[in-house]
């Protein structure tokens, strides 16, 4: 190891120190910001030592430069440019992307390295075992990735998709992949088994992720993102690239814990997701388990709403999938604003698991400028709910659903948002049909609950309107 | 050889620990940024695209940098920019129009 | 040379950041406790009196040896086993004699 | 590096994955336990594989190995003997004692290397730096640790020794011991200057401790704990012992955050204790700043207490600094089982900073048979107070002080019991002194307090006998 080396392993540990520290920050949404920001500068540290020592210890081909400038260019320009204007709800396929570009550069890498090898000594054991796990897992992570991408942007259809045979075909075609894995190890020269080796694996992502329901993707994008980390960190094993090894490593581990996290909180099992045991989708709501009846239900019109809100101290709104899925965040908003204006309290209780993805009813509202004092989590919320007047229910089932505290059903032991708790309950939906977990909610046929029938966009404009005129009265 | 790879692979350990210990107790508000910024970290692969591109000597090394960088630099600028972003909405309450919806809020809570 | 420093070195470094984020977040409750099975942690340094051991070869290097090594067990069984006996001390409550002392007390407060 | 030696490196890394969960599971009090016997188990192996790998590589001398094993053997019956044996509240001390056998035994063992490179070359930088730094952070460590100890067990006494001089004194101890230092590694061959070192560090560790009140001894425990994690380290780079530098490392970090948070729960900043700049000591108790007059009183006997405790629905138990002086902790417990037993529902509510060492109150409580459940944190406890019939006070004082809601005393800020929300209070202590932070507490004067003055362990033996009557009757 020289002494420019050295100096380049003590920049990376800076760097890896600064990530560490930047991903700390992200626990408390006070510093998370400046946390990715301090993270940022760990990388600018990494790459930019990269570049010094390649310039000074190979000098270098030109060519090879301008390859790296001009794809660095390419590749920058989309990722910003998608990053700028993607919608908030677009954000886990936006990631999935990442997840499957950055895996494609880690096979990409891990196959330049073996080739580099071949043109001189075969390469030693040390890397061509990374080289095969990087080319593995990078190109099952990329195919894997864009599929749930497609899943998610509705461009692949959300249901499980799942053929006859399946599991013949999983089973032949990681058979193969392994073959050749092993095959590209102990003949160490043989580009080709590295090429079937990577074909296999893609194939292997594809029919990994195909028959995961869509509620199901976003753990999934959270495991592909772990993946990545550890296809990552492979590629930095067969280049002897430290920078390359801990942020990998980091990454791989962080990601296993949060996956397994966003997992619990939703009731699931990530080797049961992976298995595609169950297949749950998120079409359950088009076909209503139960005939839940409109005649116990008690019907109200937008006026009808506002005049109760216009009314209350307490005001706790309940957000759930409708409310992403109409993409209402900006009105809810708007009349929380009206309703704050004019001395009602108003806050939002929030669920770990609203809508599909956690966390992400936060960054919904939070892009509609809701600050997050006003956001209660699953405790401070059920302390508010016993002294509030209204609980505003908008295009949430599960979450407020009070069977959870009774056994045996779909949503049993599911900690729940006591919305039924409140003076009195307005619920925002479409229509009578469940959720995510479909089952029915005997919240909606309590007395003292009124049903406004309704999408939840163009229902909350028109009670905006109605509000106006009493705000103003 | 041994010797360095001993090393990394201490390093790889170490780091697997940092990993699962600085990621446990994350909020559920912030795991969807969390995932972002982790995923922005693994952008890190750009400096393999640069290891490659000093390594390039023939047209197949070229296309593979430029494959590499593409992909690489797709991955560490769009994930820290759309983190940022995310990040950015999570704002402090606004200075208070009035003194009642002052910041205290959630605080107060448990006492209501 | 140089590598062996470096692998030390990223050991060092990498170690030091598990040691930070492995203890944010211990109740106040476990302050002591955590205290002392930090203590009994760095009773490893018992494995380099045993290096020293190897290379001792004088009077003197016995001379070392010795004192390294009482010193060092003192540390390392002394820490454990003090551990493990405050820890032993914290217990779940017995099973109840009457249900209305049950487990759940602790939970039940922010309701009362 | 040998294939023997890379295996031995391996089950470092076992070892120290092993540190890591163990450490983890500290978190909560269920799985403490099992954690210390996780990392036990990791001790062992680094143990183990560092002895097996010795006894291959260099087979080495007998007399060598014969002084390790008798050498160990005192150590180890040392240790485990006092650890057996030690009474709860004495565990600081202990752990400081440990702290300095650490030290020492890190200082020993780089003396020891650098020896033997003596005796061949001269050693490198990379080995005479490290050893500097392990005689100075080791010695140090040893030094200042006894003393620690020492005034924890009360051998010297707690107030700060200050004397005239004593900055000259210091900062001339520290430039012989830094001077030492730099001549150690310079010459790389005179072990002359590195036994000044040893002997100006010594010196300085008994500088630095002395003038620490004695309160603070429980911060300054945990700072050397940290101390000789760095100690162990420097040793292991010296050596190049992956082993010592991991765990070390990892004692030296995880004992730096736990010293800043011990020190910010008190409401103390770690280098105004370290500067001595305060000097507060524990005496403050001797000198009644203010004159509370026992007419504004309302003074109890055993006798009343029972009967007040025995006819509560509610009784939550305020332990402070005086239960721990007194070793009252199985007499509150015989009450409170007593009392439980009888139908009354009591817990413990433990303030953060009660007694003398963060936790020392659960310590204490649960070596009298108390069950964690029923130890209520200051925001549980805060909650239930509202609802509580008797808040019974037992030789505390700061941390249940309503002034400290008000600006402009020396508890001002420091969050607090709200003992003084309980319907009734009863407070057990010997006189109207005040506590450690030496200011009046208007609880005692409350006309809803009553004061039952006695030494904490002979007043509740009294509450006991009179409230077996009534619990008989
Ligand atoms: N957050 C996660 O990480 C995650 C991931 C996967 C699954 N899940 C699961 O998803 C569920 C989340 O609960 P949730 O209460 O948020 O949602 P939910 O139980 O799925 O209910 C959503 C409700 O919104 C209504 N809705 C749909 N589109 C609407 C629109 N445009 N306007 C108004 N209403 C609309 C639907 O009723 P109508 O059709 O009658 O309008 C539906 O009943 C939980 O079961 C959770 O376990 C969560
Ligand atoms: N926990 C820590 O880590 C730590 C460390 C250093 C300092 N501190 C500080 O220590 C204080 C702790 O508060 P605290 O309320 O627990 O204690 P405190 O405020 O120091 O009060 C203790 C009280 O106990 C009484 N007492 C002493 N010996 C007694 C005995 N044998 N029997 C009965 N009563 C006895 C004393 O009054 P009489 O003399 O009238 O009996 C005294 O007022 C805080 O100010 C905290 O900041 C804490």
């Amino acid at each position: 190891m020289t002494d420019l080396a050295f100096l380049v392993g003590v920049t990376y540990l800076i760097a890896a120190t600064l990530f560490v520290v930047g991903l700390h920050k992200m626990r408390a949404p006070s510093t998370a910001r400046r946390g990715n920001r301090i993270s940022a500068v760990g990388m600018v540290i990494a790459v930019g030592s990269t570049v010094t020592f390649a310039l000074i210890d190979t000098g270098g081909d030109v060519l090879a430069w301008t390859a790296l400038v001009l794809g660095a260019g390419v590749g920058a320009s989309f990722g910003v440019r998608r990053s700028s204007t993607v919608k908030m709800t677009d954000i886990p396929q936006l990631i999935s992307v990442f997840n499957a570009v950055g895996g494609g550069a880690a096979a990409t890498i891990a196959i330049a390295d073996f080739l580099h090898y071949r043109t001189g000594d075969s390469p030693p054991l040390t890397v061509s075992i990374p080289v095969v796990f990087g080319v593995l897992i990078g190109s099952l992570t990329f195919s894997g990735s864009l599929i749930a991408a497609g899943k998610l942007q509705g461009l692949i259809p959300g249901q499980p998709i799942v053929f006859p045979g399946a599991r013949v075909l999983n089973l032949g075609v990681a058979g193969v992949a392994a073959g050749a894995g092993v095959l590209a190890i102990v003949t160490s020269s043989h580009i080709e088994w590295l090429l079937v080796l990577l074909v296999g694996a893609s194939i292997l992502g594809i029919l990994m992720v195909l028959p995961i329901g869509g509620a199901d993707a976003p753990v999934i994008v959270s495991l592909l993102n772990a993946f990545t980390g550890l296809a990552v960190a492979m590629a930095g094993f067969a280049l002897d690239n430290q920078a390359l090894i801990i942020a990998g490593a980091l990454v791989g581990a962080a990601g296993t814990i949060l996956t397994l996290e966003m997992a619990k909180v939703m009731n699931r099992s990530v080797p049961s997701i992976v298995l595609g045991g169950f297949g749950t989708s998120d079409t359950a709501t088009d076909t209503p388990v139960d005939g839940q009846d409109l005649n116990d239900v008690r019907q109200l019109t937008a006026d009808d709403v506002a005049l109760q809100l216009a009314y209350a101290h307490q005001v706790l709104i309940v957000p759930g999938y409708g409310l992403a899925a109409a993409q209402a965040q900006h009105e809810v908003a708007e009349l929380a604003k009206l309703l704050t204006a004019h001395g009602v309290k108003v806050r939002y209780a929030i669920h770990p698991v609203a809508g599909r993805m956690p966390g992400q009813m936060n960054v919904l509202l939070a892009e509609a400028d809701v600050p997050y004092t006003q956001m209660l989590q699953l405790d401070e919320a059920n302390t508010a709910f016993d002294t509030c007047d209204v609980a505003l229910v908008i295009g949430a089932n599960d979450v407020c659903n009070p069977d959870a505290r009774e056994p045996g059903n779909a949503v049993s032991g599911m900690p729940i948002l006591d919305a039924d708790h409140a003076k009195s309950v307005v619920v925002i939906k479409r229509s009578m049909n469940s959720g995510y977990a479909g089952v029915s909610n005997p919240l909606f046929t309590d007395p003292k609950t009124g049903m406004f029938f309704s999408d939840a966009k163009k229902g909350l404009a028109e009670i905006v309107v109605a509000t106006k005129t009493y705000v103003a009265a | 050889m041994t010797e360095s790879l001993f090393a990394n692979l201490a390093i790889f350990v170490l780091s697997l620990l940092v990993g699962v210990e600085v990621i446990s107790k994350i909020p559920s508000t912030l795991q969807t940024p969390m995932m972002s910024a982790a995923n922005a970290v693994h952008g890190v692969v750009i400096a393999g695209a640069v290891a490659t591109a000093a390594a390039a000597d023939s047209w197949t090394g070229y296309a593979l940098t430029f494959v590499a960088a593409a992909l690489a630099a797709a991955n560490v600028f769009g994930g820290y920019v759309v983190t940022d972003r995310m990040l950015a909405m999570f704002k402090r309450p606004d200075p208070p129009p009035d003194p009642a919806e002052d910041t205290g809020i959630a605080g107060e809570v448990a006492r209501t």
